[in-house]
């Protein structure tokens, strides 16, 4: 080989070269996240991986690139095992005693099926496959380790978009939500305020993972292995024995798989599998569901003042929908634009980790029936 | 008609095959249906569970003391003297330095003054090694 | 599919309907050790794990859970990775100058091979095969790690319920130790106050996981992986230039391996696999084996009293079983029952680092001639 | 005798076929013997081969420094001045803390005080850097 | 000549068969010349793109404050007060300390008295959490 | 089998049995490598690990250990995870900020791709195929994450010793370079100050991580890889947002990858591709080349300062020999000689990063070449 000859292949795989208009929507994507991330302050642990595994993912010509480097990250995120220890480190760092104190809360949780029902409506309407519609349903629940979870049972080869999109709405949360929680509420309504959280023993709130568990297996059997992770979490957490393995799982082992889920995640979209009419349906079908499922859980907010004598703020309805935990903060944010001495964040744990579990079990149900 | 139009539009989508065969929407209406209903089911059950756990606990645990003031929340009242508090604030830190900082022991020689390094060595719990 | 069709479908497939009495009394099990570990404190960061690996692995009609969900976790247990890692975290975490100040109390550490030895032949002689009791000797000394590291190579199938017995004793120590170091030792002796630990220089401590890991390796080759990895971990300590390493290495690596390793096991132990006569009898003999080896140990040191001049506390024979680091602990907490003057730990570690390495030694030699 | 009634009750364990054949316990109690001795006889080489070290060390290097006060445990004795020993733990935590936190240098104006910052900043060792 | 003799001794190297045939060394001279000189013109690329980086983004963004203090380094003025420097200090580690010990919120009564609980919490920053 | 043919066997499975002199080289090699990072305090953080796994990897009659122990580490490896983890951890450690102050300093980094340039000759003329001697060539910038990616694609059997040369001499910097920079430098240069490193603005810090690698990416495709996860954790480092991604980037995760790494790299240099003519010549060729590549380096900093009119201090030259972050230190240490107020540090860092750049580049290149 002689100079010329080797810039002669130089130029012919630069990245210039294969450069197609869907590789440079797809870096303009993972661009637009990271700005989303970094400047606009959206969920950046989040978005600036995904953002970045984005760009990673998807330079032409590099098609070496991907094949061997991401080998064991894309084995941690479909094998279920990155999913996993993300749920347990949420429940090693989530206190569940806002369930204890206000039971009935919990019923909120339902706001995240109705999302995901309708999601999967719509794009089954639309004419995409049961199995696939399932799959991408999660995204109307703005969950995104299940999201990445049940497209890896039920449609593998769209993990990467159906996981984007998931992430994406539950990082938009402050965007989205604000409007639909100021226009479907009345001043009044939120400046309800919730009573003091009781004070829970130490026997409550261990036995309180061990029977969440303990329903959510017989009720969806599919739910176990993320359900259990966040269950387990929570024990350890409550248990107070285990100091050093709470540490880890809500440290270091959080966040290094979240850097390494997300960079996984925004490579797995590429411009085969995003830059389709289902991925754009997707988009907008979800942000639908969304809108309309944080409506039905202020609804159902609103229904249980009906009935019951003790007054629910409605606003917390709206954490049902799952994106746990950015819309509990939502709802304490609106709540405290009315009224600043109205402290929502502990009350609004409790209908998003439900609308956290809520969602889980529906993901299990449609593993079962479709996987 | 709604749905022909989109499912014409979704032509690119449909992978072809009888692998993956568009499905008629009754199946997704029967799914989204049952789903919600077993999970509302499940959410339900949740609820009443939690509600009825404390009652069953305390009836295991009848001896149980009467009101455990919460442990997760520490209280710290610092006394009026300020040296205490800054003393406490020290000494807590100073345990969990040391506890981290290279796992060795620290011999420390004691005065009878009630300096940093003494409250700390009180609040010391001995790590339970792991194999 | 129509609702009923789905709504059988959900029944056909729940937990209850392939619910046997194998997997109950293996979740059973699971909320035992979850008890033992987090109830009673005996080995939480080891038995909480286990008992909830357990839990998970054994839940009927949810086979797809755990064949891809636990891949990479059975390839860190399997590979001997894991195992590894928590030796070096151990070298890292552990100060060996005990073995310096008094070098003959290295020959307690001839309680383990007993141990095991005494497992082999019982399990052996119950018409276990020869490469199975091998793998489950290593109960004989409680040494979980080395359980995992040679069960993976002589006896894969029964890597669950070996571990499981392994770390089981290991966290019963307190229970089982305490009563046999009364009934064997008169007062007197536990009051044998041992002389202070010497100082020792850089060079001596820096050469004496070199010369370990040497002589090991000769001795017993099949040794060499679980015993560099506890040589390198405490040459990194000693050498005192890699602060970074040995952090991360008696910490973080060490607890998110506890942790992973710890479901794994739990998970491996299986219906088929351990609810069986043989694991029943592992559990009875191995019993047998570690009362008779501690007793050993202690008789080993009450004949190394009638031999040297300097007394030696019988009590610390006992942690010569291995069971590290939890027999030198009982073995300190008994002797300061009668005298709590009489500070046992660090004499104590002496004798645990060598049951702890001439179980390995052991297991390696099981590999050569078995494997 | 007890060894076939024990066989016999472990007929569902004894895997059939010849690769898994139950072995004689001859092999069992030479294994047992065998791997017992070479281990005692390792620990003894090991006991011996500590016991020697420090002679040899000794040898080795003559030149070492006669008693070098075990440099592992860091003995702490605080004077009797109240203060000194708060500012020391200060000190010592803070320059831990300002090494994690943020990796970022802290830039601090030191007055003539002996503020704990300055404590900090002496105990200071330039952290390798690793590639 | 060299080239010939060094071939030579390294015949235990060379792998025999066509795949890994030994190479003219005209190659390697071409590719190393190519590689530097794409090299060497990237860096320059860099180095160019870097001056100017700096004026592009004073149009992109020319609202931007003056000069704003290089945030990373973070300046810690002790007042000449001994107490006010020590507390500030505490409060750092304090306020770094609980948030990580065991992430449970520490609630704190707090007196009238400027005590490092106090700074410590203003210093607060609520951590995001992630999902 | 009998006691005697158990221990017929014993004996004839002994590592002695099976000890040959290269076996005994590698050996003392690790030991060698382990003496000068222990105690000569050459990067101990790599050479210990590296020292160890040779050791662990070259014992004989151990061909089971590793086969099956290494596996995950090798996946590790040769998927470019592990060098890629590492170059994340330095991005977002170090401050890139000295780019911005003085761009003409990354110039400076062409000594780098000097240095692997007459490496790749030097062995390509000695004989050997041009794709190993490619992946050699990595050794001349004395930038062992590079080459191990290098190696993994072009010459995977060599990784090993590749790797082993490119560490040892990134450790040996502190001996190689001082001579060099005396002799080829005036008191005179050595005393230049450089004017004081000006204050960046956020937009600009987090602008330039991007800018480097859009046009890496256009310069060497083949780089993306290693290059976007050096600015990928710079960005998160200087985004200011992310300080939990960023705390474990360079902390845990680096320091447990170069743990492993090293280990593993030790590991593969073994007796069939380590002890031969080939990797002895390595050794020379490739410490001649990082001579005369630092020596073009200060000579390059001594034509700037013909050209310009600023004067550069020509030690700074020097640093562009990539050998990142050790030859930044020595820099500023013998500039400190002279001079103990002249503070070159910060300022050599701009060249070391653009040598480090440089580096990469090259290797991008001879990927696309001869990959
Ligand atoms: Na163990
Ligand atoms: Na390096
Ligand atoms: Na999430």
């Amino acid at each position: 080989m002689t100079v010329p000859q080797l810039l002669g292949e130089y130029l012919n795989r630069s990245i210039c070269q294969g450069m197609t208009l869907p590789h440079l929507l797809m870096i303009l994507l993972g661009i637009l996240l990271i700005t989303l991330g970094g400047i606009k302050g959206y969920k950046p642990l989040l978005l600036l991986p995904i953002g970045f595994g984005m760009i990673l993912g998807n330079l032409p010509g590099l098609q070496p690139v991907g094949a061997s480097e991401f080998s064991l990250l894309e084995q941690g995120m479909r094998s279920g095992l990155f999913p996993a220890l993300i749920f347990l480190g949420m429940g090693a760092a989530t206190d569940f005693s806002s369930l204890l104190s206000n039971p009935k809360l919990v019923l909120l949780g339902c706001a995240a099926p109705i999302g995901i029902a309708m999601t999967l409506l719509g794009m089954n309407l639309a004419g995409v496959p049961l199995a696939d519609a399932a799959a991408m349903s999660m995204a109307g629940a703005a969950n995104g380790p299940t999201s990445v979870y049940l497209a890896s049972k039920l449609s593998p080869d769209l993990i990467g978009p159906i996981a984007v999109a998931a992430y994406l709405y539950m990082a938009l949360v402050p965007v989205i939500q604000p409007w639909i929680l100021r226009g479907l509420t009345t001043r009044e309504e939120r400046r309800i305020q919730m009573p003091a959280i009781r004070e829970s023993r130490k026997s409550e709130r261990v036995c309180l993972p061990l029977m969440l568990f303990g329903v959510c297996v017989l009720v969806s059997p599919g739910s176990v292995w993320l359900i259990g992770m966040l269950c387990f979490g929570n024990l350890l957490r409550e248990i107070g024995v285990t100091e050093r393995l709470v540490t880890v799982a809500r440290g270091t082992l959080l966040d290094a798989v979240t850097l390494l889920l997300g960079l996984m995640v925004g490579a797995s979209a590429t411009t085969t599998n995003f830059v389709t009419p289902a991925t754009l349906l997707l988009l907008g079908i979800g942000l639908i569901a969304f809108v309309l499922a944080t409506a039905s859980g202020i609804g159902m907010a609103k229904l249980m003042n009906r009935v019951c004598d003790q007054k629910t703020n409605p606003l917390l309805g709206a954490a049902g929908v799952s994106a746990f935990p950015d819309s509990a903060r939502i709802v304490h944010e609106i709540g405290q634009e009315e009224d600043p001495s109205n402290f929502l964040l502990d009350h609004a744990t409790a209908p998003n980790l439900a609308g956290l579990i809520g969602s889980v079990l529906t993901a299990g149900l449609f593993w079962m029936w479709l996987g | 008609m709604i749905q022909t139009i989109l499912t014409g539009s979704l032509a690119l989508f449909a992978v072809p095959g009888p692998a993956r065969a568009v499905e008629v929407t009754d199946h997704g209406v029967s799914l989204a249906i049952t789903g919600i209903l077993i999970v509302f089911a499940g959410l339900a059950a949740i609820s009443i569970f939690i509600g009825l756990m404390p009652k069953v606990l305390k009836l295991l645990e009848p001896r149980e003391e009467p009101l455990p003031a919460k442990p997760r929340k520490r209280t710290v009242t610092p006394s009026d003297h300020l040296d205490e508090a800054t003393l406490t604030a020290i000494a807590f830190v100073l345990h969990a330095e040391s506890e981290r900082a290279s796992g060795r022991n620290l011999k420390v020689t004691l005065g009878l003054n009630p300096s940093p390094w003494a409250l700390s060595s009180q609040m010391r719990i001995l790590p339970g090694r792991l194999k």
